[in-house]
Protein backbone atom coordinates (compact mmCIF):
# COMPACT_ATOMS: atom_id res chain seq x y z
CA UNK A 1 0.00 0.00 0.00
CA UNK A 2 3.16 2.40 0.98
CA UNK A 3 5.26 0.86 -1.82
CA UNK A 4 7.75 3.60 -3.87
CA UNK A 5 7.10 1.49 -7.20
CA UNK A 6 10.36 0.08 -9.01
CA UNK A 7 12.59 2.60 -8.35
CA UNK A 8 14.49 3.18 -4.66
CA UNK A 9 12.56 5.52 -2.26
CA UNK A 10 14.25 9.36 -1.79
CA UNK A 11 15.33 10.18 1.67
CA UNK A 12 12.30 12.60 1.78
CA UNK A 13 10.05 9.48 1.01
CA UNK A 14 12.10 7.28 3.27
CA UNK A 15 11.45 10.11 6.41
CA UNK A 16 8.01 10.73 5.42
CA UNK A 17 7.18 6.63 5.59
CA UNK A 18 8.52 6.19 8.64
CA UNK A 19 7.16 9.43 9.95
CA UNK A 20 3.14 8.04 8.60
CA UNK A 21 4.02 5.11 10.61
CA UNK A 22 4.08 6.87 14.07
CA UNK A 23 1.82 8.93 12.98
CA UNK A 24 -0.84 6.32 12.83
CA UNK A 25 -0.04 5.11 16.32
CA UNK A 26 -0.09 8.34 17.88
CA UNK A 27 -4.01 8.58 16.38
CA UNK A 28 -4.92 5.65 17.94
CA UNK A 29 -3.28 6.65 21.29
CA UNK A 30 -5.46 10.08 20.89
CA UNK A 31 -8.63 8.21 20.16
CA UNK A 32 -8.30 5.37 22.95
CA UNK A 33 -7.50 8.07 25.63
CA UNK A 34 -10.94 9.80 24.57
CA UNK A 35 -12.97 7.20 24.13
CA UNK A 36 -12.20 5.42 27.71
CA UNK A 37 -11.91 8.75 29.82
CA UNK A 38 -15.69 8.87 28.54
CA UNK A 39 -16.70 5.31 29.04
CA UNK A 40 -14.68 5.28 32.15
CA UNK A 41 -14.29 8.62 34.47
CA UNK A 42 -16.98 10.09 36.05
CA UNK A 43 -17.22 13.71 35.13
CA UNK A 44 -18.26 15.55 38.19
CA UNK A 45 -14.83 15.91 39.54
CA UNK A 46 -15.55 15.90 43.10
CA UNK A 47 -12.53 13.42 43.43
CA UNK A 48 -9.17 14.91 41.91
CA UNK A 49 -7.67 11.30 41.87
CA UNK A 50 -9.36 8.29 39.94
CA UNK A 51 -11.50 5.68 42.44
CA UNK A 52 -10.06 2.03 41.79
CA UNK A 53 -12.79 1.09 40.04
CA UNK A 54 -12.33 4.16 37.59
CA UNK A 55 -8.61 2.29 36.97
CA UNK A 56 -9.61 -0.66 36.93
CA UNK A 57 -12.08 0.17 33.96
CA UNK A 58 -9.43 2.14 32.29
CA UNK A 59 -6.82 -1.16 32.35
CA UNK A 60 -9.72 -3.08 30.69
CA UNK A 61 -11.22 -0.41 28.25
CA UNK A 62 -7.40 0.21 26.85
CA UNK A 63 -7.40 -3.91 26.39
CA UNK A 64 -10.65 -3.86 24.77
CA UNK A 65 -10.07 -0.95 22.82
CA UNK A 66 -6.83 -3.24 20.91
CA UNK A 67 -9.19 -6.05 20.60
CA UNK A 68 -11.94 -4.39 18.29
CA UNK A 69 -9.61 -2.07 16.27
CA UNK A 70 -7.88 -5.37 15.54
CA UNK A 71 -11.21 -6.38 14.47
CA UNK A 72 -12.51 -3.66 12.99
CA UNK A 73 -9.52 -3.99 10.96
CA UNK A 74 -10.10 -7.79 9.71
CA UNK A 75 -13.51 -6.87 9.14
CA UNK A 76 -12.91 -3.70 7.19
CA UNK A 77 -10.20 -5.39 4.87
CA UNK A 78 -12.56 -8.51 4.31
CA UNK A 79 -15.59 -6.60 3.58
CA UNK A 80 -13.69 -4.43 0.87
CA UNK A 81 -12.58 -7.35 -0.46
CA UNK A 82 -15.58 -8.67 -1.23
CA UNK A 83 -17.30 -5.62 -2.37
CA UNK A 84 -14.23 -5.14 -4.85
CA UNK A 85 -12.39 -2.48 -2.41
CA UNK A 86 -13.12 0.90 -2.00
CA UNK A 87 -15.35 1.99 0.66
CA UNK A 88 -17.58 3.66 -1.55
CA UNK A 89 -15.13 6.26 -1.79
CA UNK B 1 -7.48 25.94 -15.72
CA UNK B 2 -6.41 23.11 -17.90
CA UNK B 3 -3.14 21.44 -16.59
CA UNK B 4 0.07 20.51 -18.30
CA UNK B 5 0.68 16.44 -17.88
CA UNK B 6 3.54 17.05 -15.61
CA UNK B 7 1.21 19.53 -13.48
CA UNK B 8 -1.68 16.27 -13.48
CA UNK B 9 0.80 14.13 -12.39
CA UNK B 10 1.82 16.39 -9.64
CA UNK B 11 -2.25 16.76 -8.20
CA UNK B 12 -2.42 12.86 -8.50
CA UNK B 13 0.55 12.00 -6.30
CA UNK B 14 -1.27 14.96 -3.97
CA UNK B 15 -4.94 13.34 -4.33
CA UNK B 16 -3.24 9.53 -3.42
CA UNK B 17 -1.55 11.07 0.00
CA UNK B 18 -5.19 12.43 0.49
CA UNK B 19 -6.75 9.48 -0.22
CA UNK B 20 -4.61 7.39 1.96
CA UNK B 21 -5.28 10.39 4.82
CA UNK B 22 -9.46 9.83 3.96
CA UNK B 23 -9.24 6.41 4.64
CA UNK B 24 -7.16 6.77 7.76
CA UNK B 25 -9.72 9.09 9.35
CA UNK B 26 -13.14 7.09 7.84
CA UNK B 27 -10.92 3.90 9.74
CA UNK B 28 -10.72 6.15 13.02
CA UNK B 29 -14.13 7.59 13.01
CA UNK B 30 -15.43 3.43 12.45
CA UNK B 31 -13.57 2.58 15.68
CA UNK B 32 -14.87 5.39 17.31
CA UNK B 33 -18.47 4.93 16.05
CA UNK B 34 -18.50 1.18 16.53
CA UNK B 35 -16.58 0.63 19.88
CA UNK B 36 -18.54 3.72 21.61
CA UNK B 37 -22.03 1.78 20.29
CA UNK B 38 -21.15 -1.75 21.31
CA UNK B 39 -18.50 -1.61 24.17
CA UNK B 40 -20.12 -0.56 27.72
CA UNK B 41 -18.98 -3.97 30.00
CA UNK B 42 -15.79 -3.57 31.92
CA UNK B 43 -16.19 -6.24 33.97
CA UNK B 44 -13.79 -8.34 31.48
CA UNK B 45 -10.58 -7.17 29.73
CA UNK B 46 -11.95 -9.30 26.41
CA UNK B 47 -14.76 -8.42 24.07
CA UNK B 48 -17.73 -10.55 24.88
CA UNK B 49 -19.11 -12.33 21.94
CA UNK B 50 -22.56 -9.90 22.37
CA UNK B 51 -19.37 -6.92 22.01
CA UNK B 52 -17.93 -8.51 18.72
CA UNK B 53 -21.16 -9.26 17.34
CA UNK B 54 -22.14 -5.77 17.50
CA UNK B 55 -19.12 -4.70 16.36
CA UNK B 56 -19.09 -6.85 13.14
CA UNK B 57 -23.06 -5.64 12.32
CA UNK B 58 -21.81 -2.30 12.93
CA UNK B 59 -18.97 -2.41 10.31
CA UNK B 60 -21.18 -4.04 8.02
CA UNK B 61 -23.88 -1.29 8.53
CA UNK B 62 -21.13 1.52 7.99
CA UNK B 63 -19.76 0.73 4.99
CA UNK B 64 -23.22 0.15 3.62
CA UNK B 65 -24.10 3.73 4.77
CA UNK B 66 -20.88 5.25 3.68
CA UNK B 67 -21.82 3.29 0.14
CA UNK B 68 -25.31 4.64 -0.15
CA UNK B 69 -24.70 8.35 1.17
CA UNK B 70 -21.31 8.54 -1.19
CA UNK B 71 -23.86 7.24 -4.09
CA UNK B 72 -26.60 10.36 -3.15
CA UNK B 73 -23.62 12.71 -3.34
CA UNK B 74 -22.24 11.63 -6.34
CA UNK B 75 -25.88 12.27 -7.93
CA UNK B 76 -26.63 15.24 -5.68
CA UNK B 77 -23.09 16.86 -6.73
CA UNK B 78 -23.42 16.17 -10.22
CA UNK B 79 -26.55 17.82 -10.70
CA UNK B 80 -25.75 20.96 -8.78
CA UNK B 81 -22.49 21.52 -10.99
CA UNK B 82 -24.93 21.07 -13.88
CA UNK B 83 -27.26 23.66 -12.58
CA UNK B 84 -24.18 26.08 -11.59
CA UNK B 85 -23.03 25.67 -15.18
CA UNK B 86 -26.35 26.68 -16.65
CA UNK B 87 -26.54 29.74 -13.97
CA UNK B 88 -23.30 30.92 -15.56
CA UNK B 89 -23.61 30.83 -19.48
CA UNK C 1 -12.08 34.88 -3.94
CA UNK C 2 -8.79 32.68 -4.89
CA UNK C 3 -7.32 34.70 -7.90
CA UNK C 4 -3.96 35.36 -8.46
CA UNK C 5 -3.47 39.07 -9.07
CA UNK C 6 -2.40 40.22 -12.60
CA UNK C 7 -0.03 37.51 -13.31
CA UNK C 8 0.08 33.94 -14.44
CA UNK C 9 -0.44 31.26 -11.54
CA UNK C 10 2.44 29.30 -11.85
CA UNK C 11 2.40 25.70 -11.71
CA UNK C 12 2.01 24.99 -7.99
CA UNK C 13 -0.71 27.49 -7.60
CA UNK C 14 -2.73 25.57 -10.38
CA UNK C 15 -2.37 22.29 -8.69
CA UNK C 16 -3.35 23.89 -5.20
CA UNK C 17 -6.29 25.32 -6.72
CA UNK C 18 -7.79 22.63 -8.20
CA UNK C 19 -6.16 20.55 -5.15
CA UNK C 20 -8.12 22.71 -3.12
CA UNK C 21 -11.40 22.54 -4.72
CA UNK C 22 -11.04 18.73 -4.57
CA UNK C 23 -10.82 19.17 -1.10
CA UNK C 24 -13.77 21.32 -0.32
CA UNK C 25 -15.85 18.79 -1.87
CA UNK C 26 -14.31 15.60 -0.03
CA UNK C 27 -15.21 17.80 3.38
CA UNK C 28 -18.61 18.20 2.18
CA UNK C 29 -19.13 14.54 1.38
CA UNK C 30 -17.41 13.78 5.21
CA UNK C 31 -20.07 16.31 6.97
CA UNK C 32 -22.83 14.59 5.00
CA UNK C 33 -22.12 10.88 5.84
CA UNK C 34 -21.11 11.81 9.75
CA UNK C 35 -24.28 13.91 10.10
CA UNK C 36 -26.42 11.99 7.83
CA UNK C 37 -25.64 8.49 9.92
CA UNK C 38 -26.57 10.31 13.13
CA UNK C 39 -29.96 11.05 12.04
CA UNK C 40 -31.01 8.30 10.20
CA UNK C 41 -29.54 4.80 11.18
CA UNK C 42 -30.58 2.88 14.60
CA UNK C 43 -26.99 2.65 16.30
CA UNK C 44 -27.91 -0.63 18.68
CA UNK C 45 -26.81 -2.75 15.36
CA UNK C 46 -29.05 -5.51 16.43
CA UNK C 47 -28.87 -5.79 12.43
CA UNK C 48 -26.14 -5.88 10.39
CA UNK C 49 -27.90 -3.93 7.43
CA UNK C 50 -29.76 -0.66 6.93
CA UNK C 51 -33.35 -1.43 7.15
CA UNK C 52 -35.73 -0.17 3.87
CA UNK C 53 -36.67 3.18 6.56
CA UNK C 54 -33.06 3.46 7.19
CA UNK C 55 -32.05 3.31 3.63
CA UNK C 56 -34.84 5.86 2.82
CA UNK C 57 -34.15 8.56 5.23
CA UNK C 58 -30.09 8.42 4.01
CA UNK C 59 -31.49 9.17 1.12
CA UNK C 60 -33.70 11.76 2.37
CA UNK C 61 -31.42 13.43 4.39
CA UNK C 62 -28.68 13.37 1.51
CA UNK C 63 -31.08 15.42 -0.73
CA UNK C 64 -32.30 18.62 2.32
CA UNK C 65 -28.52 18.04 3.02
CA UNK C 66 -27.49 19.23 0.04
CA UNK C 67 -30.66 22.18 0.06
CA UNK C 68 -29.67 23.41 3.20
CA UNK C 69 -26.01 23.65 2.13
CA UNK C 70 -26.56 25.93 -0.42
CA UNK C 71 -29.24 27.81 1.39
CA UNK C 72 -26.54 28.47 4.07
CA UNK C 73 -24.29 29.45 1.64
CA UNK C 74 -26.62 32.11 0.68
CA UNK C 75 -27.53 33.57 4.26
CA UNK C 76 -24.17 33.75 4.87
CA UNK C 77 -22.87 35.42 1.97
CA UNK C 78 -25.93 38.05 2.23
CA UNK C 79 -25.35 38.74 5.77
CA UNK C 80 -21.58 38.98 5.22
CA UNK C 81 -22.65 41.78 2.76
CA UNK C 82 -24.87 43.84 4.77
CA UNK C 83 -22.45 43.47 7.80
CA UNK C 84 -19.38 44.87 5.51
CA UNK C 85 -18.77 41.23 5.47
CA UNK C 86 -15.89 39.44 7.84
CA UNK C 87 -18.16 37.41 9.92
CA UNK C 88 -16.20 39.02 13.20
CA UNK C 89 -13.01 37.71 12.54
CA UNK D 1 11.78 38.96 16.86
CA UNK D 2 10.96 42.09 13.94
CA UNK D 3 10.35 40.82 10.38
CA UNK D 4 12.20 41.68 7.25
CA UNK D 5 9.60 43.51 4.66
CA UNK D 6 10.26 39.65 2.23
CA UNK D 7 9.52 37.81 5.84
CA UNK D 8 6.35 40.03 6.32
CA UNK D 9 5.38 39.29 3.26
CA UNK D 10 5.33 35.58 3.09
CA UNK D 11 3.79 35.55 6.67
CA UNK D 12 0.85 37.52 4.96
CA UNK D 13 0.31 34.73 2.36
CA UNK D 14 0.45 32.42 5.21
CA UNK D 15 -1.82 34.02 6.71
CA UNK D 16 -3.81 34.45 3.92
CA UNK D 17 -3.84 30.40 3.56
CA UNK D 18 -4.88 30.03 7.19
CA UNK D 19 -7.73 32.73 7.15
CA UNK D 20 -9.66 30.88 3.85
CA UNK D 21 -8.97 27.76 6.11
CA UNK D 22 -10.60 29.12 8.81
CA UNK D 23 -13.62 30.69 6.91
CA UNK D 24 -14.18 26.72 5.42
CA UNK D 25 -14.33 25.19 8.98
CA UNK D 26 -16.63 27.84 10.56
CA UNK D 27 -19.11 27.43 7.89
CA UNK D 28 -18.87 23.58 8.01
CA UNK D 29 -19.92 23.58 11.72
CA UNK D 30 -22.10 26.86 10.24
CA UNK D 31 -23.62 23.94 8.43
CA UNK D 32 -23.30 21.27 11.01
CA UNK D 33 -24.94 22.63 13.58
CA UNK D 34 -28.33 24.42 11.64
CA UNK D 35 -28.60 20.91 10.01
CA UNK D 36 -28.47 19.09 12.98
CA UNK D 37 -30.50 21.65 15.36
CA UNK D 38 -33.32 22.41 12.72
CA UNK D 39 -33.70 19.46 10.51
CA UNK D 40 -35.54 16.02 11.66
CA UNK D 41 -38.15 15.51 9.83
CA UNK D 42 -37.34 12.51 7.22
CA UNK D 43 -40.89 11.92 5.54
CA UNK D 44 -39.85 13.91 2.40
CA UNK D 45 -36.62 15.38 0.72
CA UNK D 46 -37.18 18.78 0.35
CA UNK D 47 -36.93 21.18 3.08
CA UNK D 48 -40.39 22.03 4.80
CA UNK D 49 -41.24 25.94 5.33
CA UNK D 50 -40.22 25.40 9.02
CA UNK D 51 -36.73 23.75 8.47
CA UNK D 52 -35.82 26.91 6.12
CA UNK D 53 -36.89 29.39 8.41
CA UNK D 54 -35.12 27.73 11.56
CA UNK D 55 -31.96 27.15 9.49
CA UNK D 56 -32.03 30.78 8.64
CA UNK D 57 -32.96 32.20 12.22
CA UNK D 58 -29.44 29.96 12.92
CA UNK D 59 -27.28 31.19 10.57
CA UNK D 60 -27.95 34.64 11.52
CA UNK D 61 -28.28 34.19 15.46
CA UNK D 62 -24.56 32.51 14.85
CA UNK D 63 -23.14 35.10 13.16
CA UNK D 64 -23.96 37.48 15.66
CA UNK D 65 -22.56 35.17 18.42
CA UNK D 66 -19.95 34.86 16.62
CA UNK D 67 -19.31 38.32 16.01
CA UNK D 68 -20.36 39.58 19.74
CA UNK D 69 -17.66 36.36 21.21
CA UNK D 70 -15.08 37.63 19.07
CA UNK D 71 -14.99 41.08 20.30
CA UNK D 72 -15.04 39.90 23.72
CA UNK D 73 -12.14 37.86 22.76
CA UNK D 74 -10.28 40.59 21.33
CA UNK D 75 -10.82 42.55 24.12
CA UNK D 76 -10.10 39.68 27.20
CA UNK D 77 -6.90 39.04 24.73
CA UNK D 78 -5.26 42.10 24.37
CA UNK D 79 -6.14 43.08 28.50
CA UNK D 80 -4.39 39.67 28.87
CA UNK D 81 -1.64 40.35 26.69
CA UNK D 82 -0.76 43.97 28.25
CA UNK D 83 -0.74 42.00 31.86
CA UNK D 84 1.80 39.83 30.78
CA UNK D 85 3.64 42.20 29.42
CA UNK D 86 3.53 44.16 33.20
CA UNK D 87 4.87 41.14 34.73
CA UNK D 88 8.07 40.71 32.06
CA UNK D 89 8.61 44.12 32.96
CA UNK E 1 10.58 25.77 24.47
CA UNK E 2 10.63 26.89 21.17
CA UNK E 3 13.91 28.42 20.60
CA UNK E 4 16.49 28.34 18.21
CA UNK E 5 18.99 27.07 19.93
CA UNK E 6 23.04 28.77 19.69
CA UNK E 7 22.48 29.86 16.06
CA UNK E 8 20.41 32.89 14.64
CA UNK E 9 16.97 32.06 13.74
CA UNK E 10 16.61 31.47 9.39
CA UNK E 11 13.98 33.41 7.94
CA UNK E 12 11.85 30.15 7.69
CA UNK E 13 11.80 29.60 11.23
CA UNK E 14 11.02 33.46 12.62
CA UNK E 15 7.83 33.50 9.91
CA UNK E 16 6.85 30.12 11.33
CA UNK E 17 7.21 31.54 14.80
CA UNK E 18 4.51 34.17 14.02
CA UNK E 19 2.53 31.98 12.88
CA UNK E 20 2.63 29.64 15.49
CA UNK E 21 1.56 32.40 18.04
CA UNK E 22 -1.07 33.39 16.12
CA UNK E 23 -2.20 29.78 15.20
CA UNK E 24 -2.35 29.37 18.99
CA UNK E 25 -4.44 32.47 19.49
CA UNK E 26 -6.92 31.31 16.66
CA UNK E 27 -7.21 27.83 17.73
CA UNK E 28 -8.01 29.41 21.94
CA UNK E 29 -10.64 31.36 19.96
CA UNK E 30 -12.16 28.99 18.30
CA UNK E 31 -12.84 26.84 21.22
CA UNK E 32 -14.07 29.74 23.00
CA UNK E 33 -17.26 30.14 20.47
CA UNK E 34 -17.69 26.32 20.41
CA UNK E 35 -17.92 25.90 24.46
CA UNK E 36 -19.96 29.49 24.71
CA UNK E 37 -22.14 28.79 21.94
CA UNK E 38 -22.95 25.76 23.73
CA UNK E 39 -23.37 27.07 27.26
CA UNK E 40 -25.20 30.01 26.25
CA UNK E 41 -27.09 29.93 23.32
CA UNK E 42 -30.83 28.04 22.93
CA UNK E 43 -30.68 25.66 20.00
CA UNK E 44 -34.19 25.79 18.84
CA UNK E 45 -33.74 28.86 16.62
CA UNK E 46 -37.30 30.23 17.36
CA UNK E 47 -35.56 33.77 17.05
CA UNK E 48 -33.19 34.83 14.41
CA UNK E 49 -31.90 37.24 17.39
CA UNK E 50 -29.45 36.71 20.65
CA UNK E 51 -31.76 37.64 23.35
CA UNK E 52 -30.36 39.47 26.79
CA UNK E 53 -30.01 36.90 28.78
CA UNK E 54 -28.19 34.80 25.93
CA UNK E 55 -25.67 37.73 25.15
CA UNK E 56 -24.91 38.86 28.79
CA UNK E 57 -24.32 34.92 29.36
CA UNK E 58 -21.73 34.74 26.23
CA UNK E 59 -19.92 37.52 27.83
CA UNK E 60 -19.01 36.45 31.31
CA UNK E 61 -18.86 32.75 29.72
CA UNK E 62 -16.09 34.15 27.64
CA UNK E 63 -14.40 35.79 31.07
CA UNK E 64 -14.42 32.81 32.74
CA UNK E 65 -13.14 31.11 29.67
CA UNK E 66 -10.11 33.38 29.77
CA UNK E 67 -9.59 32.86 33.78
CA UNK E 68 -10.18 28.58 32.98
CA UNK E 69 -7.47 28.68 30.39
CA UNK E 70 -5.40 30.62 32.39
CA UNK E 71 -5.72 28.51 35.53
CA UNK E 72 -5.49 25.12 33.19
CA UNK E 73 -2.47 26.47 31.87
CA UNK E 74 -0.83 26.89 35.44
CA UNK E 75 -1.89 23.68 36.99
CA UNK E 76 -0.60 21.84 34.24
CA UNK E 77 2.83 23.29 34.33
CA UNK E 78 2.76 22.86 38.18
CA UNK E 79 1.74 18.95 37.80
CA UNK E 80 3.90 18.34 35.05
CA UNK E 81 7.14 19.88 37.01
CA UNK E 82 5.94 17.53 39.52
CA UNK E 83 5.84 14.31 37.75
CA UNK E 84 8.86 15.08 35.58
CA UNK E 85 7.05 16.18 32.98
CA UNK E 86 5.91 15.04 29.98
CA UNK E 87 1.87 14.25 30.49
CA UNK E 88 2.42 10.79 30.17
CA UNK E 89 3.72 10.84 26.02
CA UNK F 1 14.16 0.78 6.29
CA UNK F 2 17.08 1.68 8.29
CA UNK F 3 17.84 5.72 7.81
CA UNK F 4 20.83 6.97 7.21
CA UNK F 5 22.08 9.82 10.06
CA UNK F 6 20.93 12.71 7.84
CA UNK F 7 17.51 11.23 7.54
CA UNK F 8 17.31 10.31 11.35
CA UNK F 9 17.97 14.23 12.08
CA UNK F 10 15.31 15.06 9.71
CA UNK F 11 13.06 12.66 11.46
CA UNK F 12 13.71 14.04 14.71
CA UNK F 13 12.95 17.44 14.07
CA UNK F 14 9.59 16.51 12.17
CA UNK F 15 8.57 14.08 15.29
CA UNK F 16 9.75 17.23 17.62
CA UNK F 17 6.92 19.80 15.50
CA UNK F 18 4.19 16.68 16.35
CA UNK F 19 5.00 16.67 19.40
CA UNK F 20 4.89 20.40 20.09
CA UNK F 21 1.10 19.75 17.98
CA UNK F 22 0.23 16.81 20.01
CA UNK F 23 0.61 18.68 23.15
CA UNK F 24 -1.14 21.74 21.79
CA UNK F 25 -4.13 19.13 21.07
CA UNK F 26 -4.04 17.93 24.57
CA UNK F 27 -4.12 21.00 26.01
CA UNK F 28 -6.81 22.26 23.95
CA UNK F 29 -8.95 19.31 24.92
CA UNK F 30 -8.19 19.52 28.53
CA UNK F 31 -9.73 22.84 28.50
CA UNK F 32 -12.70 21.96 26.38
CA UNK F 33 -13.48 19.16 29.17
CA UNK F 34 -12.63 20.86 32.56
CA UNK F 35 -14.54 23.62 31.23
CA UNK F 36 -17.48 21.91 29.60
CA UNK F 37 -18.17 20.04 32.86
CA UNK F 38 -17.12 22.47 35.74
CA UNK F 39 -18.07 25.77 34.84
CA UNK F 40 -21.97 26.25 34.11
CA UNK F 41 -23.14 29.21 36.54
CA UNK F 42 -23.14 32.21 34.00
CA UNK F 43 -24.61 34.70 37.12
CA UNK F 44 -21.03 36.37 37.36
CA UNK F 45 -18.22 36.85 35.23
CA UNK F 46 -15.72 35.28 37.35
CA UNK F 47 -15.42 31.66 38.48
CA UNK F 48 -17.04 30.75 41.26
CA UNK F 49 -14.74 28.73 44.12
CA UNK F 50 -16.22 25.54 43.39
CA UNK F 51 -15.51 26.15 39.41
CA UNK F 52 -12.34 26.67 40.32
CA UNK F 53 -11.93 23.60 42.54
CA UNK F 54 -13.30 21.36 39.69
CA UNK F 55 -11.44 22.75 37.56
CA UNK F 56 -8.05 21.41 39.36
CA UNK F 57 -9.28 18.23 39.88
CA UNK F 58 -10.68 17.73 36.35
CA UNK F 59 -7.00 18.59 35.46
CA UNK F 60 -5.64 16.73 37.91
CA UNK F 61 -7.76 13.63 37.15
CA UNK F 62 -7.08 14.07 33.48
CA UNK F 63 -3.90 13.93 33.65
CA UNK F 64 -3.73 10.75 35.65
CA UNK F 65 -5.89 9.28 33.48
CA UNK F 66 -3.71 10.50 30.10
CA UNK F 67 -0.54 8.63 31.91
CA UNK F 68 -2.35 5.11 33.21
CA UNK F 69 -3.63 4.75 29.63
CA UNK F 70 -0.38 5.69 28.07
CA UNK F 71 0.89 3.45 29.93
CA UNK F 72 -1.18 0.39 29.25
CA UNK F 73 -1.14 1.44 25.45
CA UNK F 74 2.85 0.97 25.61
CA UNK F 75 2.45 -2.22 26.74
CA UNK F 76 -0.56 -3.15 24.43
CA UNK F 77 1.35 -1.45 21.65
CA UNK F 78 4.25 -3.55 21.75
CA UNK F 79 2.44 -7.03 23.00
CA UNK F 80 0.79 -6.49 19.45
CA UNK F 81 3.93 -5.56 17.41
CA UNK F 82 5.73 -8.92 18.92
CA UNK F 83 2.97 -11.10 17.88
CA UNK F 84 3.06 -9.48 14.23
CA UNK F 85 6.78 -9.69 14.20
CA UNK F 86 5.61 -13.70 14.68
CA UNK F 87 3.24 -13.90 12.64
CA UNK F 88 5.33 -12.71 9.60
CA UNK F 89 8.37 -15.04 10.20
Amino acid sequence: MFGFGARAPTSAEKVAAVENELKVVAEMHTRMVKICSLKCVDKTYREGELSKGEAVCLDRCAAKFFEAHAKISDHLQQQSAQQGGGFGM
Amino acid sequence: NSLTVSEQRELEQRLQKRQVKEFMSLFGNLVDNCFTACVDDFTSKALSGREGGCIQRCVAKSMTTQTRLSERFAELNQAMTAEMQNKRF
